[in-house]
Parts: C-alpha cells; sequence; structure tokens
C-alpha cells in the first residue's frame, strides 16, 4: 500500500537527518525513493523512524507469572474489545494485546524480550506471536548453563560457539543475555556468587570467566548483537566496582561486526555507591566517566520511576532479597541445567531516599554519558516502571526545569547523594532519536529498524510537536502529552494508530539468529548435550528445540560462518 | 499386516505429568502398542469407544446431526444466551484454548477451567503469596528431601517418583531414592505414604494449623506450640521442622488433600509461606501436582490474553476475575448461567450433584470424543479428535513447562481448535444477518 | 455411624475416566472405602453395599477394606457417585469442598446405581 | 431531602450488576435520566427503568440529600451503591454481592441479607444489615495488600468466610457467628464477632479480634491474660506470631 508522509521534521540521525523537513515515501512495506498513494499531511510536526525498545520484559515464563500473581495489577488499565481491539488488561504486567497496542500508542514498532531461558522459550514465542503489531525478538539466557560453563572451564572457545549457536536456533533466539553469571547456578542450593571473581559452586569457573568466553564465542560468531550483560551483585549498594570491573575485562575484545561488544542491560541497578541502605549514594559519574573514555560498550538507562513496578529477572537471588527487604508476595523459578528467574511486586516511593536516588541515577547516567549512540532510554520494563511511561524518562531527559520541579517533591536529602541537581545538559530531539530509535536499532544490530533510509522497514512514528516552535526544556507538559499518543503510528506502511485509536493489528514477525558454526566443533559438542539429556534433562532432546509452527511469521538472520567477517576490526569510535 | 511406524518421545497427554519419553507403535493407522507409559497413560493413548457422529437433541432426544448443522445449533444457543458459561479446556490443546477465549469475547460469556474444582485455590493462594518453585528437572538434580503434602502420586501420577521426585537420578542425586528422605502427609495412609520414610497423618481440614505449627517450629518458636496439632504430634511436627531445615534442597508437591479441604486457598497460602520461611535456613521450592495434562497451559494461555489464569467473565466486554462469583461452580450453584459449553469435560460427573443439576435446566452444548454423564445432559455433541493422539499442539506440564504433542494416528473428526473456529465462524455469521436484517 | 467422607484419584478410576460409560468405570468408581474396624462395626462383609447420607445428598455403594483409612474416614474415588453427597457451595472461592464431608455410614441391601440410572431423574 | 425509589419489574435469574444505583450518581439527575442510566444484565446492557420502576422525587439535590429505597428483591442485583460518598441507600429486602464497594461516605442499611463481598475495599460511611451477609465482608480485592481502609459496618445475623480478609482500618461488629478465617491477614482494623468462628487472625499483624462465642484458635497464638470487656471475661492471645504479628484476639473464656 503506497504512501507519502509529507513535509515532516524527520529526526533520522543513523542516515544524518537532524530536523530536515522532507517526504517520506513508503511501498509495500519499506521506505523508497518516491510513491505516490495515500497522502499523510505531517507538515511542520516531529517525523521519526517507529521506537525500538531493545530491552523490555513482553513475553514468557517471568511475564505470565507476573500475572498470575497480579490480578490486582491485571484489573488496572482494563479497556474492554472495541473495533480491531481485543480486550486490555493490566498496568505493570499488560496481557497480550496491550502491550502490542500500547507500544503502537506510543510511536513504537519494535521491542525485544531481555530474557528467556532456552528450555522455556517455546512459552516465550507463543506469548510473542500473540503479541499484536509491534516486530519483535527474544534474547537467550546463556550465563548460568551448565554447557557454557563446562567449555568456558576447558577453554573451548570453539566448542562454546557451537553451543551457542545450537542454543539460539533451539530457542529461537536473537541474542547472548547474560544475568548474574554464576549466581543463578549457585541459588540452585541456595547461594550466590559474591563478586565476578567468585568460584561457582561445583564448575570450577568464575563469572569472569565466564562473561569473557561467551563474549569471545559472540565476537568469533559474529551475532548481530553484543553479550547483553545483566552484572552480578545488581542492586546491592557498592556495585559500582563490578560494574567497572567487569566493563575492563571486555576492553581487549575484536568486535566481529561493526558495533560494541558488550551490552549493559538497566545500567541504573549497576551504578550504586555507600556500603548499605543507609549511606546508598549515585556513582553514575565514574560509570559515566568509564563510557566516555572507552568505546567497546553501549548501556541502556533502566530509568526507574515512582509509582508501582512488578521487577522480575533472572537474578533469583536478587528477588528473594526484594521479597525480604519489602515483605511482598515472591515467586521463584529455577530452570534445571540453564538459569534461575523471580518476580516481585514493588511500589517506589518518592519520600523514600534509596528510591528517589535511584530514580536520580538513571537520569544522571543518561545525561553525563555525552555520546547518545551509547546509552538507550529504557525502564527495564516493568522493573523500574511500565513502558507507557516512557514519555516522562524523555521528557526529564529534555526538561532541567521538570527535573527540578520533580526534585522539589523527592526526599531532601537527595543533592547529597547524587549529582543531577547540578546537571544542566537539556537533550535535544536528535540525541532522543537516538537514544529511542537508532542506537537501538544498531546496538542489536537491527538494519532494517531505526531509521528512514531508502530500503528501511516502512516504520513511522509522527507526533503534534512543532519541533521548530515548541521548546522542549519549558512546554515540558505538552510534549509528554504528545509523546504519550503519537498522531500517527506507521507500522510496514500500514497506520496501525492514529491519535491513539489502535485501527489495524496486523502480526508483527520474530527476529531469530541462525548461525552456523564447522561441523568439527558442532559434532564435537553433540555427545555432552546427548549425555546431560539422558542423564540431567527431565525432557527428550528431541522434544527440546522450539518448532517452525511457534514462529508463524519470523525473520532469520543470518550469522556465523554464512557471514563474511568485519573487514578490520574497527572499534565504535571509529564508526560514529 | 503393513509394517508399522514406532514413533519415538511422544508426549502423554493424561496427566501433569506430560511424560515426553513415550514410543507409540502405530500400524494400520491405529495405535498397536504403547511403551514406557504408566496405566493411565496407555489407557489415554489406546483409547475408548468413541463418539462419531455429531447430535442435537429433538423432542428431547439426541438425534444424529451433520457437524454445520451442530455448528450452526451451537451458535446460535451461544449467542441467545446473556451469560453463557465456557468450561472444561485442561484436557485439550493451547491451540483450542485460546479459540476458547476468542470465542468468551464474541459471545460475551464466562471462561473457565477445571481449576476451579482441582487446584483453583493454588492459584487463589499464588496471588497471595506468590509461587517459589522450579522445573522437575531441578527437583531431580538436586532435591535430597520431598514432601508430599495430601497428594498421592503412586495412583495419580505414576511415573512422578521415577522420572522427577522420590527415584529420580541427577548431577547431585546420584543415590537416588537412598540419598532422599521422603515424607508424606496426609489424612490417610496412602500407598504413596507406605513407601515414604515419615508418615504425618494429620485430621481431616486441619492442614492450615500443622502448617501454622510447623512455621512456628521452623522459626525457632516453637514453645508457644501445645502439644497436638490438627491430630499430629508436636514432637512429630518438631522432628519434621528439623528434618526440612537440614535438607540440602527440599521440595513440597502438594495436591487436592489441601485445595478441596476446610480452608481451601488459605491452607496454600499457609504452604507457600512455609516453603519461602524455609528458604532463609535452606533451599525449599513448592510446586503443585496439577491433574489434567493441560490444565497448566489453560491457565497460562487464559493469562496472557485476559490477565487472569482462570474464571474469566467477558460479559461486560472487558475480563472480569473473581473466584466465587465467576467460576463455574459459582454459576451454576447460582443459576447465574444459561447456555453452557463444555470442552474436553466432564462437569456432570465432577461437580457436585446440585451443581451438576443446574446443567440439566440450560442448553449445553458438548465437545468430546467420548460419551460420558454430561452427555446425558447435552443438547448439541460434537465429536472431536483427541489432542496430542489425533491433533498436534502445545501443553505445559505441572511445573509451567511447554512441550509440543505429537499427532500419532490420523482422524476423520476435526480438532477441538477447527471446531471452535466454526462455532464462532458461525456466530459472526448469524450476527451479521441479524445486524444487516439480510 | 459417623464418618468424615474423602473424595480421590484411584489409578483403577483414572484409568478409566474416559470410558465412564463402561462397566469398568462402575467397578472402579462406585465404591466406599472403609477401615477394617468400621466395617466389623457396621458388621457388613466387603463386597456388601452400605448407604452413605450426607447434608447434601446420599448414595449406595459397594463396600471395600481399605487399610490406610483411620476409623472414622470413608474414602469414595472421585466421580459421580461420590458428589452425591458433595454440596454446591463454595465458600466464596469457586470451588466446592469435597474432602472432609461429613456423612451417615449405614448398611443396606439397596442396589448401587448404575452411572446411567443415577442420572435419570435429571430428564438424561 | 429527595427519595427515589427502585422496585425489580421482575426476579432476575441471570445477576444484574447496577453500579450506577448511588446517591452521587442520581443527585443531579432527573427521573427520566436516572432511568436511562446504563445497568448490564449478563452481556446484555440495558436501561435501568427497563429492570426497575423509577419513582420518587424529580427535583435534583446534592449527593448527601438523597435517599435511594430499594423496594422488594435485590439479592442478584450487584455492586450497589459502589463508591458512594454520601446520602442513603435504604434496601428493603436483600441485596446482592459488592454492595456498597469502595464506599466512601454516607449510609447503607439493608433490612434483609447482603451476599458476598458486601462492602470491599470500604474507606468510610456506614453500612447496616439486619439479615446475615456472605463471604468477604469488608475483605480486599484479589492479590491485594489491602482491602477495607476506614468505615463501619453492623450485621446483626451471621456472615460466612473470610470476613474481613486484609483489613487494613475501620470496624466490623457481627452479632452471629462468622465463618472460617475471619480477620486474616488483619494490618489495624477491628473486628467483633458476637457468636463462634473458626481460625480468627490468621497471620494478623495489626488490630483487634473479638469474639463473643467459641473459636478454635491458631497453634501459633499465644495465650496472655484474662481480660473483662463489657463485663464480660475474655482470654487474651498474642498473635499471629507466624510473622511476628502485634494483633489482638480475645475469645470468651467459658
Amino acid at each position: 500500500m503506497k504512501m507519502i508522509i509529507k513535509g515532516g521534521i524527520v529526526y533520522d540521525p543513523a542516515n544524518g537527518i537532524f530536523g530536515e523537513e522532507m517526504d517520506l515515501c513508503i511501498d509495500q512495506g519499506r521506505v523508497i525513493e518516491q510513491a505516490g498513494g495515500e497522502v499523510i499531511d505531517a507538515r511542520g510536526l516531529l517525523v521519526m523512524p517507529g521506537g525500538v525498545d531493545a530491552h523490555s520484559h513482553i513475553a514468557g515464563k517471568k511475564v505470565n507469572t507476573g500475572r498470575i500473581m497480579r490480578p490486582d495489577d491485571s484489573r488496572l488499565g482494563t479497556e474492554p474489545r472495541s473495533g480491531v481491539c481485543r480486550p486490555s488488561t493490566g498496568y505493570t504486567v499488560p496481557n497480550c494485546y496491550a502491550m502490542g497496542y500500547r507500544y503502537a500508542r506510543l510511536g513504537y514498532t519494535t521491542a525485544f524480550e531481555a530474557a528467556t531461558p532456552i528450555l522455556e522459550a517455546r512459552h516465550t514465542h507463543e506469548e510473542l506471536a500473540e503479541i499484536p503489531i509491534i516486530d519483535k525478538g527474544a534474547l537467550t539466557l546463556f550465563g548460568n548453563n551448565w554447557q557454557v560453563m563446562e567449555c568456558v572451564r576447558d577453554k573451548d572457545i570453539p566448542k562454546l560457539a557451537a553451543y551457542v549457536a545450537w542454543g539460539l536456533r533451539s530457542a529461537r533466539g536473537y541474542g547472548v543475555k547474560i544475568v548474574n553469571p554464576g549466581g543463578g547456578e549457585a541459588w540452585g542450593f541456595g547461594a550466590n556468587v559474591k563478586s565476578h571473581r567468585d568460584n561457582v559452586p561445583g564448575f570450577d569457573v568464575t563469572p569472569a570467566e565466564i562473561i569473557r568466553g561467551l563474549a569471545e564465542a559472540n565476537e568469533m560468531l559474529r551475532l548481530p548483537h553484543s553479550i547483553h550483560i545483566h552484572f552480578n551483585n545488581l542492586g546491592k549498594p557498592g556495585n559500582y566496582t563490578t560494574a567497572l570491573e567487569t566493563l575492563e575485562l571486555l576492553k581487549d575484545i575484536k568486535p566481529g561486526r561493526m558495533r560494541q561488544v558488550v551490552h549493559v542491560a538497566h545500567m541504573q541497578f549497576s551504578a550504586y555507591g555507600g556500603t548499605s541502605w543507609r549511606d546508598f549514594e549515585s556513582k553514575a559519574p565514574a560509570i559515566a566517566d568509564y563510557f566516555n573514555t572507552h568505546s567497546h560498550a553501549t548501556m541502556d538507562m533502566g530509568q526507574l520511576l515512582f509509582g508501582s513496578a512488578t521487577t522480575m529477572t533472572a537474578d533469583a537471588p536478587l528477588e528473594y532479597g526484594n521479597a525480604r527487604l519489602t515483605h511482598n508476595k515472591w515467586s521463584n523459578h529455577d530452570i534445571e541445567l540453564e538459569e534461575s528467574s523471580g518476580v516481585v511486586p514493588m511500589i517506589y516511593f518518592r519520600k523514600m531516599l534509596v528510591n528517589a536516588v535511584q530514580w536520580a541515577i538513571g537520569l544522571e547516567l543518561a545525561l553525563l554519558v555525552r555520546d547518545p549512540w551509547k546509552t538507550l532510554m529504557t525502564t527495564d520494563h516493568p522493573n523500574g516502571s511500565p513502558f507507557v511511561n516512557y514519555p516522562e524518562v524523555i521528557t526529564l531527559l529534555m526538561s532541567r526545569a521538570k527535573r527540578e520541579a520533580e526534585m522539589a517533591t523527592l526526599h531532601e536529602q537527595l543533592p547529597n547523594r547524587t549529582t543531577l541537581p547540578v546537571i544542566e545538559r537539556e537533550m535535544d530531539w536528535t540525541e532522543i532519536a537516538i537514544m529511542t530509535r537508532a542506537a537501538p536499532a544498531r546496538i542489536l544490530g537491527l538494519t532494517d529498524k531505526g531509521h528512514l533510509g531508502v530500503g528501511a522497514d516502512g516504520d513511522v512514528s509522527i507526533y503534534s510537536i512543532r519541533p521548530e516552535d515548541v521548546d522542549a526544556a519549558r512546554d515540558h507538559a505538552l510534549v509528554k502529552k504528545a509523546l504519550s499518543s503519537a498522531l500517527y503510528t506507521i507500522k510496514g506502511g500500514v497506520v496501525v494508530a492514529k491519535e491513539g485509536r489502535i485501527l489495524a493489528a496486523p502480526e508483527g514477525r520474530t527476529y531469530w539468529v541462525d548461525a552456523t558454526v564447522p561441523d568439527a566443533d558442532h559434532d564435537r559438542l553433540m555427545p555432552e548435550i546427548e549425555d546431560k539429556f539422558a542423564k540431567y534433562y527431565s525432557v527428550q532432546l528431541s522434544n527440546y528445540a522450539v518448532q517452525d509452527a511457534y514462529l508463524p511469521s519470523s525473520r532469520v538472520i543470518r550469522a556465523g560462518l554464512s557471514v563474511e567477517p568485519a573487514k578490520s576490526a574497527r572499534t565504535l569510535a571509529e564508526v560514529a | 499386516m503393513t509394517e508399522s511406524v514406532m514413533i519415538k518421545d511422544a508426549v502423554c497427554s493424561f496427566c501433569g505429568c506430560l511424560c515426553d519419553d513415550i514410543n507409540v507403535e502405530v500400524a494400520e493407522g491405529k495405535i498397536q502398542r504403547v511403551r514406557h507409559a504408566c496405566r493411565l497413560g496407555s489407557s489415554k493413548i489406546m483409547g475408548h469407544s468413541r463418539m462419531q457422529t455429531p447430535m442435537i437433541r429433538k423432542d428431547g432426544v439426541l438425534q444424529p446431526a451433520s457437524f454445520d448443522e451442530a455448528y450452526r445449533r451451537a451458535a446460535e444457543i451461544l449467542l441467545a444466551a446473556k451469560k453463557p458459561l465456557l468450561y472444561g479446556w485442561a484436557s485439550t490443546s493451547c491451540e483450542a484454548q485460546k479459540k476458547g477465549v476468542l470465542l468468551a469475547e464474541e459471545v460475551g460469556g464466562v471462561i473457565d477451567t477445571t481449576a476451579t474444582v482441582c487446584h483453583g485455590p493454588s492459584v487463589i493462594g499464588i496471588e497471595e503469596k506468590g509461587l517459589p518453585g522450579a522445573t522437575l528437572g531441578q527437583v531431580k538434580n538436586r532435591a535430597d528431601t520431598i514432601v508430599f503434602w495430601g497428594c498421592n502420586p503412586v495412583e495419580a501420577h505414576p511415573r512422578h517418583s521415577l522420572r522427577y521426585s522420590s527415584n529420580s537420578c541427577g548431577r547431585f542425586t546420584e543415590q537416588g531414592r537412598a540419598g532422599r528422605k521422603i515424607v508424606v502427609v496426609d489424612v490417610r495412609e496412602t500407598r504413596t505414604a507406605k513407601n515414604a520414610d515419615k508418615f504425618v497423618r494429620i485430621d481431616p481440614g486441619c492442614d492450615y494449623e500443622v502448617i501454622s505449627a510447623l512455621r512456628m517450629l521452623v522459626a525457632g518458636k516453637g514453645d508457644v506450640i501445645v502439644d497436638t496439632v490438627g491430630g499430629a504430634l508436636k514432637a512429630d511436627l518438631a522432628a519434621l521442622a528439623e528434618m526440612l531445615k537440614a535438607a540440602r534442597f527440599g521440595a513440597v508437591f502438594f495436591g487436592l488433600g489441601i485445595t478441596h479441604s476446610k480452608g481451601r486457598y488459605k491452607n496454600i497460602d499457609n504452604a507457600l509461606s512455609l516453603v519461602a520461611d524455609l528458604n532463609q535456613h535452606t533451599k525449599f521450592v513448592i510446586m503443585p501436582m496439577r491433574g489434567h495434562y493441560n490444565v497448566g497451559g489453560a491457565g497460562q494461555v487464559l493469562a496472557w490474553s485476559s490477565g487472569y489464569p482462570m474464571s474469566v467473565d467477558y460479559a461486560r466486554g472487558a475480563p472480569y476475575f473473581n473466584p466465587g462469583e465467576t467460576a463455574a461452580c459459582d454459576l451454576l450453584g447460582r443459576a447465574d448461567t444459561d447456555a453452557a459449553l463444555i470442552v474436553a469435560a466432564d462437569p456432570v460427573s465432577n461437580f457436585p450433584r446440585e451443581t451438576a443439576a443446574a446443567l440439566s435446566k440450560i442448553p449445553v452444548i458438548q465437545i468430546d470424543p467420548y460419551e460420558n454423564p454430561t452427555t446425558l445432559l447435552s443438547d448439541v455433541v460434537i465429536p472431536c479428535a483427541i489432542a496430542g493422539v489425533e491433533v498436534e499442539g502445545t501443553a505445559y506440564r505441572m511445573d509451567g513447562l511447554a512441550l509440543r504433542l505429537r499427532k500419532m494416528v490420523d482422524s476423520s473428526l476435526p480438532g477441538d481448535e477447527q471446531i471452535i473456529a466454526e462455532i464462532i465462524k458461525n456466530i459472526r455469521e448469524l450476527r451479521q444477518k441479524a445486524e444487516g436484517g439480510a | 455411624m459417623l464418618a468424615t467422607m474423602i473424595s480421590g484419584r484411584t489409578l483403577a478410576q483414572g484409568a478409566r475416566c474416559e470410558s465412564k460409560m463402561a462397566p469398568e468405570f462402575f467397578k472402579a468408581a462406585a465404591l466406599c472405602h472403609l477401615s477394617e474396624n468400621d466395617i466389623k462395626e457396621l458388621n457388613i462383609n466387603e463386597g456388601e453395599n452400605v448407604l452413605l447420607k450426607s447434608e447434601f445428598g446420599q448414595v449406595v455403594l459397594a463396600a471395600k477394606a481399605d487399610s490406610g483409612l483411620p476409623q472414622g474416614m470413608v474414602f469414595i474415588p472421585m466421580g459421580p457417585w461420590a458428589n452425591m453427597l458433595v454440596g454446591k457451595d463454595t465458600g466464596g472461592c469457586g470451588t466446592p469442598q469435597f474432602k472432609g464431608v461429613a456423612v451417615d455410614v449405614a448398611a443396606t441391601d439397596s442396589p448401587v446405581r448404575s452411572i446411567r440410572d443415577l442420572f435419570s431423574d435429571l430428564g438424561a | 431531602m429527595r427519595t427515589v425509589k427502585l422496585s425489580p419489574r421482575a426476579a432476575f435469574s441471570i445477576s444484574v450488576e447496577a453500579e450506577c444505583i448511588t446517591p452521587d450518581r442520581f443527585a443531579p439527575l432527573s427521573l427520566s435520566e436516572i432511568g436511562a442510566q446504563p445497568v448490564w444484565l449478563g452481556n446484555r446492557v440495558m436501561h435501568l427503568s427497563e429492570l426497575f420502576m423509577v419513582e420518587g422525587d424529580d427535583c435534583t439535590a446534592t449527593a448527601g440529600d438523597v435517599v435511594i429505597q430499594l423496594m422488594g428483591d435485590f439479592s442478584r442485583v450487584k455492586r450497589v451503591g459502589e463508591g458512594m460518598s454520601a446520602g442513603s441507600i435504604e434496601a428493603w429486602g436483600s441485596v446482592g454481592m459488592h454492595a456498597g464497594n469502595n464506599m466512601k461516605g454516607g449510609l447503607f442499611a439493608i433490612s434483609g441479607n447482603a451476599d458476598d463481598w458486601l462492602a470491599r475495599e470500604m474507606r468510610g460511611g456506614k453500612i447496616i444489615v439486619r439479615g446475615d451477609a456472605g463471604n468477604y465482608v469488608g475483605s480486599g480485592y484479589r492479590g491485594e495488600k489491602c482491602g477495607m481502609r476506614g468505615g463501619e459496618i453492623e450485621i446483626s445475623g451471621r456472615v460466612g468466610a473470610f470476613l474481613g480478609e486484609h483489613l487494613c482500618g475501620g470496624s466490623i461488629r457481627v452479632q452471629g457467628d462468622a465463618g472460617d478465617f475471619p480477620g486474616a491477614a488483619n494490618q489495624g482494623g477491628s473486628i467483633f464477632i458476637g457468636g463462634s468462628t473458626y481460625l480468627p487472625g490468621a497471620e494478623m499483624s495489626k488490630g483487634t479480634i473479638t469474639v463473643k462465642g467459641e473459636a478454635k484458635v491458631l497453634p501459633s497464638y499465644q495465650r496472655t491474660e484474662v481480660v473483662e470487656l463489657e463485663g464480660e471475661a475474655y482470654q487474651k492471645y498474642a498473635g499471629d506470631l507466624v510473622d511476628g504479628g502485634k494483633g489482638e484476639l480475645f475469645v470468651r473464656a467459658l
């Protein structure tokens, strides 16, 4: 269906377009030179590619556990079925339909599930297929996997790469996710690892070795995305040293593609100083300094906002701690041979100093890291806050006045624990377009997403904001309102939402990565896998992998041998 | 005899164990032999005599009809109803369950699963406290102490002990049964209790008090406890508390003994807290022994589609959840439903008599491969192919793990999913005709 | 004789629960397990019939000795016969109380009703 | 004072949901506008006047001045009085589920019985029931940590199970018996039960429960002294100790 979007003020930083008035043409779902067809009048209005959410818990066992244990959340945000929409429910754990409709209303057209154990990937794909409109994918968990730890212990990176390729194919996953490596395995007997140098009981390997091994395997396979890490000691005062030391481990790894070699998930939760919750403070400056002086790492904020959330992570010991600290209901789920996880409802309070500092740290990180290509805007939905609150985070980044107004309502000790009050930087539309469109697509290795160059997917968001006339710093309330309900959201050349109303709910596609490895490495690997299924798994090997039926509409990204290596191992700095 | 085909590693679709190492020999389009399955599984897979043709009740008597007539009549009944109940779902595939949710939305009905007469109270307990659990393989590889509370796997989940619990062997449990302490807490000495190392008999309906006593003993506050609680001696409970705290990895499996008794969901609520308390001393997990093979899947599908795992009322266009008000037994018991679609279930047998009797006063549509008492009260009967034997699909094990059901043999009958899709089609046609006045 | 009734799964009942109209299901589910002492107290022999009455209904079943049962407790395999004794109230949580039902048990020479007969009065 | 009378036109089998029947909603509306208010009969949305006769004063008034009289059997009419903040409702017969849920103020007097979830998540105001009430009187919604936070409930008859579950504030007085587990997870309200009950105060962390009849007490409660309340001797218990609870349970000493 042909379409021309006329006269918009376009922000497409990946193609060097920073607020130019231009027309955009879409045909058969892709951006093309020019076309006729339906005209959309966007004169003077803000136009950006469809939003890309690189780290969000949108599908799978943890999300559904959150729904089942929280009817109190499901009854919020309930909307009856109407027009093309099926009913919506939930605030922090929306049902599948609300997930698709609400992302579309925000102008987002792509979202990635942040953590899927291979053994339970079938469940994740059943839910991904049920989420309408947005394209999606799922990161696959490897950090506490017995086969991974054994390959790392034996220092056999080629066999590890073969396993990662096999794991991604079995889970129809997109990238390598590492959560509290070693800690999930220790939690199998109720323990945890104290740091990334602590030995994993029963496996004679350290988290540092696991992280480094997976990073090397990831680059050996030339996967589109780098390793995606949730540090050890996440959520603990004083954990910023673990973050810095872990990043330092990976400085020398050669990237297999022109991108970072490590992406840090929800950096906020790992930028903590102090020795306990009493002297808890922000270490965002030290973390930001590292990102400003190195180019092998990127991060996403994991911004926390006040009010209700549902924490859910593969870091099960962290969630047990959350439950005991807050006296909240607690779900835990260990996954044999692979991972652990936990889900705990949470409320963040303005008047609690710890929550106020956590709120400040997220913003501090984004504002202190100079290069917006290194920092993605996320709330680690729904751990920090539900994604429907993204406009709140964006306007906080764009308006110091708003930050000050908000800080005035918080705990009065806040200025002693964070530098946020003195930060003047106010982001502009280019930086926001990078942090919510161009950078997530590049960091994930999605070449068709996050930009509006010819050939890109026809995913566009148009907002009733006139970037030339509106001062986002002053009129932040107006900006927030406009961002909360896109004037138009176009997905693959189809107008899916207009002024907050869902007009169409097409089926989105699921991305997954098929990496090929040398047969010799695969053949060395398989006997070890067959042995584990014979002895340890509770299912048969032949029933393990996700079948084609669970991906009704998919996009396969090739990797490994079927992709020639990046010509010169240039780091991000040279590319930016 | 044409040569037979051996289907390996098929998934058994009887109970919540969802054993996936079943070998099925098929010849001449028929299942000849089943290997590795227990008595329950092989009886399911071998099958029984089937209903073959749809039936519609005319002048009080069920008479043969065509599939199209049955679909049309079912659609008419559901469209005419002000609050139809769509009940069952636990013994069919997730794919059929998804269509069931869509049907509930289309007709403004209440969709509920057999969980409401099984582990429904466990769900309400989880809504109070969460579920500190694990996959069955984690228990197999690590558990050295296992408690079976109010459940009798020897008769209800025969291969549970070998594949996942008491007798299973794993990386840290090479000795299998010999390396484990097995405890049974029940009101009667079941066959499972006879195999246990320790059997604690308690009085019926006293689970809550006994768990509270155990929580006090585990927390070292046992001095408050009187000498017997719920028919159990304090000394026995104290010994049990110490045994649980001494475990390296403990697992509690609980069944209908505590969901069907006095206290209902409070019993599970308390058991979940007991396991949470035990995690301050050692590693402990808890898991409901789900009965039907895909009652877990029905809960997962309903949760991601409607936000709630059972008893979902779509009458006002949006999901509303409140067991005690929107559960099947409440609606029937209060005559607050005026039509029922029963899929892969037999409420006339499994509901209390008075609740089942309510079905005789309203039009009932049954989709099932087998004749059963619900058929006797049905007005439209639609025979179907058997999910997991004649139709492939997805099912969720008692620990929430999704597995792919195989199609072992063909069937001339439509599957549940297809039947419900046809009924939805008829509903949309009837609605258009009514609105269009054409 | 007063007793507490609980209903539940048995292997035989489970193996037959998908062919309920067949005689094997009748044999597996139309039973009332009693402790040896209770059978003595009712002075009947195993296999003879007992009449059970609860606040909600009554049913006749064949008696079966069960060494695992304490005195004063009877067990009936889950199914239509057991549910004649169970009340419709769900106590506000949707699930009837299938276990712990107060019953009166007496010897009887009335026959055990077949599954079809059990529902004949409901217009089946 | 403005009076509006509602009486069912027929007996209902499928339950009716009528959360529009509150002084707040009726106050600014004429009788015909009241009659046009939406109510739900299962999945059918209808006008109030299709299911009930609407009579009374046609002049508008403030919510506080409105008296709604429910004549006849409302036992299958749910959510009456939802979220009312002022004025009063007088039910001459029985009322259905969720009567007076989320009530903030005003008076709801019921001559007959009330069904389950009476005064769910109540904030303020007063409810009087001359007959019996069902399960979950003054309780919360599934999964919520907090149920009733304020207000007063007085019930002359008996009540079902889970009385005042997740009580956070306010008071409930029941003259008759109460079913299982009254005052479960009580965090700071007061419950009086004139009759007998079973396992009161499970996981109570604060608040008081008084039982004038008999009660089976949890093993995790500790007997303390015998005290006198309103001229009667009561055995006092501290608990629920299972979670370090600081509630008070009084059961009449026999």
